[in-house]
């Protein structure tokens, strides 16, 4: 029995949504293949539609009534926290879709995650920009959980890596307009870059807003929109050479053909389309991450007691997943390095590689 | 002995308070019967200022997470006891209750809706754009109330959801009692003449504008009280207890069971919190079902549930 | 022209009309008197088909109107001054007498409303004022030209003299008298008893639901119960 | 002493002047009428004197205090009570409620005593009540106590604003037309009501178009046409007054008013 | 200056979305004094639906109209099942219901169409036109035109036409409507309709600026309502110079204050305006004589 508190609707449904049919289609595919040790996969999925209260109460039906022996999900860092607490009194593996590194630092006995840190999106957009050779930054982020928690990481770390902030603007989820925000943004001096984390509608206006304004300097997004359907929205024209800290599993097809990940994420990418008929995102990535680190520990562990399954999901070794490659230990519940992320620029309506 | 509806409606909630544990297979009933309690309580408030002096707010979420904050900022920065928090955010939104309502009580109907919206929207942004303070929209932790502890030292020791089902359940039946003893009263019966005519108020000594205050002021109270218990019970909160859509549902709440009446109110709010736990086995046509029951409902009954089902139930016996 | 046959009514669990039966002919007025709270305003709701009907029926020029909605039955000729006057606050004196004539579009229009200003000149005076702020009076003037310009064939009358001027009250019977002779057919509700029965050919008298008496309205004017309970003499 | 001076009292709405310049004053225990065409202004006089409308002009005392302009519920607390001419009934509550409501003023207390059901408070609330219940039996609605305001027919609603208004037991009492839409018989009995009252010492100042009952009860009688006082006495006196009779009673109406007059000196 | 140019622009873009909204609410206001929470939903049902028929092969135009009539169907059969059918309920619990009809559209849009994000192709391109040192989409000038166009037909509705004044005869006072034979059922149905088919309509122009999704309705449903309460509801003037006026305060804040609080400021002056004019900036107060 596996339970799953995921945001299929609300605010987060963006990222809910494939992550929920990720699961759904992963469950029926290893029941299909005989399951875990003979034993099938029941799995409890509800929708806490982003409100940590209710997050907080499935995760209590979850364990409760129904029995499960690890949780999975928290689409949100807001409702992931909710669940936290419930999945350490009841002592149940509970593995985490939401950005924010608190959720793992300070490490906590039961709590992992499947996404890269906000911290290491930002320090790997940093790091390209540093490598065209700019510093001045301007940031125009979401107010959304995953934008808001990401700005906060992109300003701590920017000294750090020798970027100066010089404009910190933000937008509303449900804004239509960016341009106010843009302009502003342009009229600072000196302004190099601009990065915008935030998922859904958003970056896709900004990046229309950006083109209606005419500005040239590098524009950056964030892992949020990585998904073939943000080109669709913000057009093949108008988000030409937009660049993304992005996974393997957009540039499925781009890969070398001896990289470790190309398997994984081209089976995924397959099951995914073939079934729902829209794009794969990020986001459904996380879901098949944390869904193969359970099953690889099910495998594993001595028993489907939570403290065995623990023990063995902090064994997690060189697992390929469509984010990285994962190895946790007893101090790492995420079990990634920057290494993962690559730097992906849209040219000509699709993703590439930047090398 | 005829027996007052007052006391009508408390003996049959404590009643099923004191036996519905009875009857719960696991920990999670008594996490959803807190819920209910806690909701019920705001949806109280909603009862007192909606339901008797006819006034509607579409931000009272905005005091729930002023009381919800209160509990989990007090502690840290004014090291006040979580207890003490509660006390001190239904103070602070009392007297922000009282800032507020001055002007925006002078509004009639819609007006009054989108200026209360407005409030609700401008609490929930401090709260998500403050992030130094407040931690943005992933929200906080809460400490801990500490009373089971102290009580499980004095040899009553109670599961997590067994205290929160106690506590909540006799703050419930306080609030309900508040509001029973109010309707009956000068003060409730000065909130429904009002209701029904603001010249004719006047005219029979009744100060208008103050007692929408008092009546604004108290369901802020109980709305703050609630996010108060929601931000202990949870040990973390998020904007979203000050939301939109916290401020709807407690509204809806009211007006599905039947607004007019504390009885309604809790019934409205039972009905809705277990609703959609009920519904999860739909998956994605929960939010049909949800659309659906709220239009046939009101379409039906129309007073409200409880109302409603009475006066069916009746229709049959006559 | 109008036949009310057992007619019942009820609010609610609560009936209120226990079976009515109440003709007028063509071209008559006749009046309706009783207490407050006998029914009086309930049963010309019923006829205006405003209030559901729970039992009996009413036959208005030979066909059965009982379910007739409401906004159909103008068009047959059948028009109500309401009880509280009911006109739109919101617009102005005209708004509301072209409203009157809403099923009409000629220039019949604006003859019925110089017509209207003729009988309350007040009226013409607020002509582009808001409705709202009109007096009791000039409210219930507005009400009654208001029935008028729906070109009723049979017309009827909830307490019309309430609120008027002494001056007014005489003006309206007046005008009542005066529709005879345009062949409108009158039902009149009125406190008023005594004028009431004056200008009306017919009466009847409701005591709680029912109707207690009827006759020739001068020998009601003449019936000593009469006399004691409704005209206080 | 004088309890209600008016003096110069005036008030316009979009430039047209509903009431001009009018001024007259009220005894304890007194009747005064206020009589004048549809329109006249004489709801307005109301309105401005019980504090429903700000006056434009002029100064209203009552006992000797300067009260222009001041909200009605201060105004109710200084005695002042008064019924609408266009039904201002608290549709939802029950008839007893809607009295009860009229002791608002002897029954508050503080929220908190509300809130706690402290005994003083049910105290007040059940002696309110009983109050509240003879009140009823006075306009002869003791049976509709219980029912829905809204559901009461358009007369026994005139009479429960009556008898909410007499619950606060008012110095002075403003009636707008108490007698519309009741019949010979009924108008009588309010008649008699009316005057029980002003024998208790409230002063009454009445609105009325039934010249029968205005020129029976009222000591004094102010006419208003279009806003102006154009006349002013005693009954006997006013309706004689030829631009009274031209602008407001009508040439037939005078007859009859002075035959009923005539008629009840009979009695 | 330039910059300011470009905050007025896109100040009146997004306001000619909201005024597109607010200008829904009026129709039915008028006829019923109902808010209608749902209007936000016949927005995302229009901008949706022809997305969906565009996609199954439709040219835009025809797509949008099919949207457009579907969607005042839709608006209609809500009329008679739901509203129709709780005639006399209190304004509240019309309110819940359209809530609850929002809850429910967006239930059943959900399942059908799922949840993507979908954008609709630009009418004339996506060339920013110059104007004043700024640029403008040509798609906001779409979107502008259209607010105007709504709003000059609602005007002239409610000022010229009898049917018009039937519609505000029915909200103030029913009873009297149906006296002077106004079929009242009709004029709700007509608001409906049409009031679902300006959504739909606000939908297909705005759809390409802003996008939509299942879940587009509500925020830009409040936007709506707030701007129609800015300028007095019931008021089709109101809902013009209420939604442009919204908008340009959101984007000059956003320019020149703090975008955090752009919202914030945005409702902080609706809050001072009302408390100086509470009915609004056209709203007429309502006389009730007593
Ligand atoms: N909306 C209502 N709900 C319930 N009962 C009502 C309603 N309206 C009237 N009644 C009741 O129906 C009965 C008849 O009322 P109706 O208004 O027809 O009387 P009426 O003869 O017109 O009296 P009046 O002379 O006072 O106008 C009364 O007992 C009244 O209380
Ligand atoms: N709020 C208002 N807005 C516009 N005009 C008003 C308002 N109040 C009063 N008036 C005008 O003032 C005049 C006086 O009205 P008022 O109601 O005082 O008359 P009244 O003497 O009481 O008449 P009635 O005997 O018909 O009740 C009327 O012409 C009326 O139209
Ligand atoms: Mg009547
Ligand atoms: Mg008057």
């Amino acid at each position: 029995k596996l339970g799953a508190t995921i945001s299929e609707t609300g605010p987060a449904s963006f990222l809910g949504d494939p992550e929920a049919k990720t699961l759904k289609l992963l469950v029926e595919k290893i029941n299909a293949a005989g399951g875990i040790k003979g034993e099938k996969i029941k799995l409890f999925l509800y929708d806490d539609g982003g409100d940590p209260n209710k997050a907080r109460t499935f995760a209590t039906r979850l364990v409760e009534e129904d029995g499960v022996v690890a949780i999975i999900g928290g689409t949100t860092t807001g409702t992931t926290m909710a669940v936290m607490p419930v999945a350490g009194e009841n002592k149940i593996p509970f593995i985490s879709l939401a950005g924010a590194i608190e959720i793992i630092d300070p490490v906590q006995p039961f709590v992992f995650k499947t996404p890269h840190t906000d911290k290491m999106a930002c320090e790997k957009i940093f790091e390209d920009i540093k490598k065209r050779g700019l510093s001045k930054v301007g940031m125009l982020s979401g107010t959304d959980g995953f934008g808001a928690s990401m700005r906060k990481q992109c300003l701590a770390v920017a000294p750090a890596w020798g970027m100066t902030i010089v404009a910190d603007e933000t937008y509303g989820p449900k804004d239509t307009d960016m341009t106010p925000q843009l302009t502003t943004i342009r009229g600072k001096e000196g302004v190099q870059a601009i990065v915008t984390p935030g998922f859904g509608q958003g970056p896709a206006i900004v990046t229309r807003n950006y083109n209606q304004l005419s500005m040239t300097i590098p524009l950056y997004q964030s892992h949020g929109v990585a998904s073939n359907s943000f080109i669709q929205l913000a057009g093949a024209k108008e988000s030409e050479g937009v660049r993304i800290p992005g996974t393997a599993l957009l540039v499925a097809d781009l890969l070398a053909a001896d990289d470790p990940q190309k398997k994984v994420v081209t089976e995924y990418k397959a099951l995914f389309e073939g079934a729902t008929k829209t794009p794969v995102s990020t986001f459904g990535g996380y879901a098949h991450d944390a869904f193969a680190i359970f099953v690889d520990a099910a495998k594993r562990s001595k028993s489907f007691k939570a403290v065995d399954l623990r023990d063995a999901i902090e064994g997690t070794s060189k697992l390929v997943g469509t984010t990285g490659t994962v190895t946790m230990s007893a101090k790492d519940h995420i079990g990634l390095d920057l290494s993962s992320f690559r730097m992906l620029e849209i040219r000509n309506g699709g993703w590439t590689l930047v090398k | 002995m005829r027996i007052s509806p007052k006391m009508a409606t408390l003996l049959t909630l404590s009643v099923i308070m004191l036996i519905a544990p009875f009857f719960f297979p696991s920990a999670y009933y008594f996490r959803i019967a807190s819920l209910v309690y806690v909701n019920a309580l705001a949806v109280v408030g909603v009862v007192i200022l909606t339901g008797y002096a006819g006034q509607i707010s579409l931000g009272h979420a905005g005091f729930a997470g002023i009381g919800g904050y209160a509990c989990a900022l007090a502690p840290v920065y004014l090291g006040l006891h979580p207890a003490a928090s509660v006390v001190f955010g239904a103070l602070a939104s009392g007297v922000m209750a009282w800032i507020v309502g001055r002007p925006i009580l002078r509004l009639k109907g819609y007006y009054l809706a989108v200026a209360s919206l407005g409030f609700g929207i401008l609490v929930s942004m401090v709260l998500t754009n403050e992030i130094a303070v407040t931690g943005g929209p992933d929200g906080m932790k809460v400490a801990d109330l500490g009373l089971r502890s102290w009580l499980s030292e004095r040899g009553l020791s109670l599961t997590n959801g067994q205290f929160w089902y106690t506590i909540t359940a006799l703050l419930l039946l306080a609030g309900a009692w508040l509001a029973l003893n109010l309707e009956n009263s000068a003060t409730g019966r000065a909130l429904r003449a009002l209701h029904g005519s603001e010249t004719a108020a006047g005219t029979v000594g009744i100060d208008v504008a103050s007692a929408k205050l008092t009546a604004f002021i108290i369901s802020a109270v109980y709305a703050s009280v609630s996010g108060s218990l929601i931000a202990l019970m949870n040990r973390m909160i998020t904007p979203d207890i000050a939301g939109y859509m916290h401020s709807i549902e407690m509204v809806t709440m009211a007006v599905l069971g039947g607004s007019a009446s504390v009885a309604g109110g809790v019934f409205g709010a039972a009905i809705l919190t277990l609703l959609p736990q009920a519904l999860t086995s739909f998956d994605q046509y929960e939010q049909v079902t949800l659309g659906l029951i709220m239009m046939l409902v009101m379409i039906f009954l129309r007073q409200g549930l409880l109302p409603g089902l009475a006066s069916l139930l009746k229709g049959r016996g006559a | 022209m109008l036949s009310i046959e057992g007619l019942r009514s009820r609010y609610g669990r609560i009936e209120v009309l226990h079976g009515l039966d109440v003709t007028v002919n063509s071209g008559e007025i006749v009046t309706v008197v009783g207490a407050n709270g006998a029914g009086k305003t309930t049963l010309l709701k019923c006829i205006a088909g405003v209030q559901p009907v729970s039992a009996g029926q009413i036959t208005f020029r030979g066909e059965e109107i009982t379910l007739v909605p409401a906004f159909k039955r103008l068009s047959r000729g059948l028009a109500l001054s309401p009880e509280g006057r009911q006109i739109f606050t919101n617009l102005t004196v005209e708004e509301n007498l072209r409203l009157g004539a809403f099923l009409f579009a000629d220039e019949r229009v604006e003859r019925d409303m110089e017509d209207a200003f003729v009988m309350f000149p007040v009226l013409k005076q607020k002509r582009n004022l808001v409705a709202g702020g009109l007096s009791g009076g000039q409210q219930q003037m507005l009400a009654i030209a208001r029935a008028l310009m729906g070109r009723p064939t049979c017309l009827l009358l909830d307490e019309p003299s309430m609120g008027l001027a002494p001056i007014l009250v005489a003006q309206i019977f007046d005008v009542v008298k005066s529709l005879k002779s345009l062949h409108v057919t009158v039902l009149l509700v009125e406190q008023n008893a005594f004028g009431a029965l004056e200008v009306a050919d017919r009466g009847y008298v409701m005591e709680t639901g029912r109707i207690a008496m009827e006759g020739e309205a001068k020998a009601l004017i003449e019936d000593p119960r009469i006399r004691e309970t409704y005209l206080g003499i | 002493m004088t309890l209600l001076t008016v003096e110069g009292l005036g008030i316009q709405f979009g430039g047209v002047k509903a009431v001009n310049d009018v001024g007259f004053s009220l005894n304890p225990g007194e009747i005064v009428s206020i009589i004048g065409p549809n329109g006249a202004g004489k709801t307005t006089l109301f309105n401005m004197i019980s504090g429903v409308y700000t006056p434009g002009a002029g100064k209203v005392t009552l006992a000797g205090e300067d009260v222009t302009g001041m909200a009605p519920f201060l105004l109710a607390r200084r005695g002042l009570s008064r019924t609408f001419q266009n039904l201002q009934i608290f549709q939802s509550m029950s008839v007893l409620e809607n009295v009860m409501s009229g002791f608002h003023l002897r029954e508050r207390g503080s929220v908190l005593a509300d809130l706690f059901a402290w005994p003083t408070a049910r105290r007040r609330a059940r002696a309110a009540e009983g109050d509240a219940r003879k009140l009823l039996e006075r306009v002869g609605l003791e049976r509709a106590a219980e029912r829905e305001a809204g559901s009461l027919s358009y007369g026994s609603l005139k009479r429960l604003e009556i008898a909410r208004a007499l619950a606060l037991d008012p110095r002075l009492l403003l009636l707008d037309e108490p007698a519309a839409g009741c019949n010979a018989v009924e108008t009588e009995e309010i008649d008699h009501l009316i005057e029980e009252i002003a024998k208790a010492g409230t002063a009454i100042l009445l609105v009325e178009h039934d010249m029968k009952m205005v020129m029976r009860i009222s000591k004094h009688i102010v006419v208003l046409d279009h806003g102006e006082k154009i006349a002013e006495g005693e009954p006997a006196v006013v309706s004689r007054d030829p631009r009274v009779i031209e602008a407001y009673l009508g040439a037939q109406a005078k007859d009859k008013a002075m035959g009923e007059e005539a008629g009840h000196a009979e009695h | 200056m330039a910059d300011f140019m470009q905050f007025a622009l896109s100040g009146v873009t997004v306001g000619a979305v909201y005024a597109l909204i607010a200008l829904g609410f009026t129709i039915i206001y008028n006829a019923s004094d109902v808010v209608n929470f749902a209007q936000g939903e016949f927005v995302m049902l229009g901008g949706m639906g022809t997305v969906f028929a565009h996609q199954a092969g439709l040219p835009l135009p025809l797509a949008a109209l099919l949207a457009i009539a579907l969607t005042a169907m839709i608006g209609i059969i809500f009329n008679r099942l739901a509203i129709e059918t709780a005639r006399n309920a209190p304004v509240v619990s019309l309110i819940i219901i359209t809530i609850g009809a929002s809850i429910f559209i967006q239930g059943v849009v959900q399942i059908v169409f799922g949840k993507q994000i979908y954008r609709l192709p630009s009418f004339s391109g996506d060339t920013p036109i110059p104007l004043f040192g700024a640029n403008i989409l040509p798609q906001s000038l779409w979107v502008i035109a259209g607010a105007i166009i709504v709003f000059i037909a609602l005007w002239l509705f409610f000022t010229r036409t009898m049917t018009g004044r039937a519609v505000l005869a029915t909200s103030n006072n029913r009873l009297a409507a149906q006296l002077v034979g106004i079929n009242t059922n009709f004029m709700m149905t007509l608001s409906f309709g049409v009031s679902a088919a300006i959504g739909a309509l606000a939908g297909v122009l705005v759809s390409p600026i802003t996008l939509t999704s299942y879940q587009v309705g509500v925020p830009l449903a409040l936007k709506g309502f707030a701007a129609a309460m800015l300028g007095g509801m019931g008021n089709p003037k109101g809902a013009l110079v209420g939604g442009i006026l919204l908008g340009l305060l959101e984007s000059f804040t956003a320019g020149y204050l703090s975008s955090h609080y752009k919202d914030a400021v945005a409702f902080i002056v609706i809050l001072v305006l009302l408390s100086v004019k509470p009915q609004g900036l056209f709203g007429t107060k309502t006389v009730n004589r007593v």
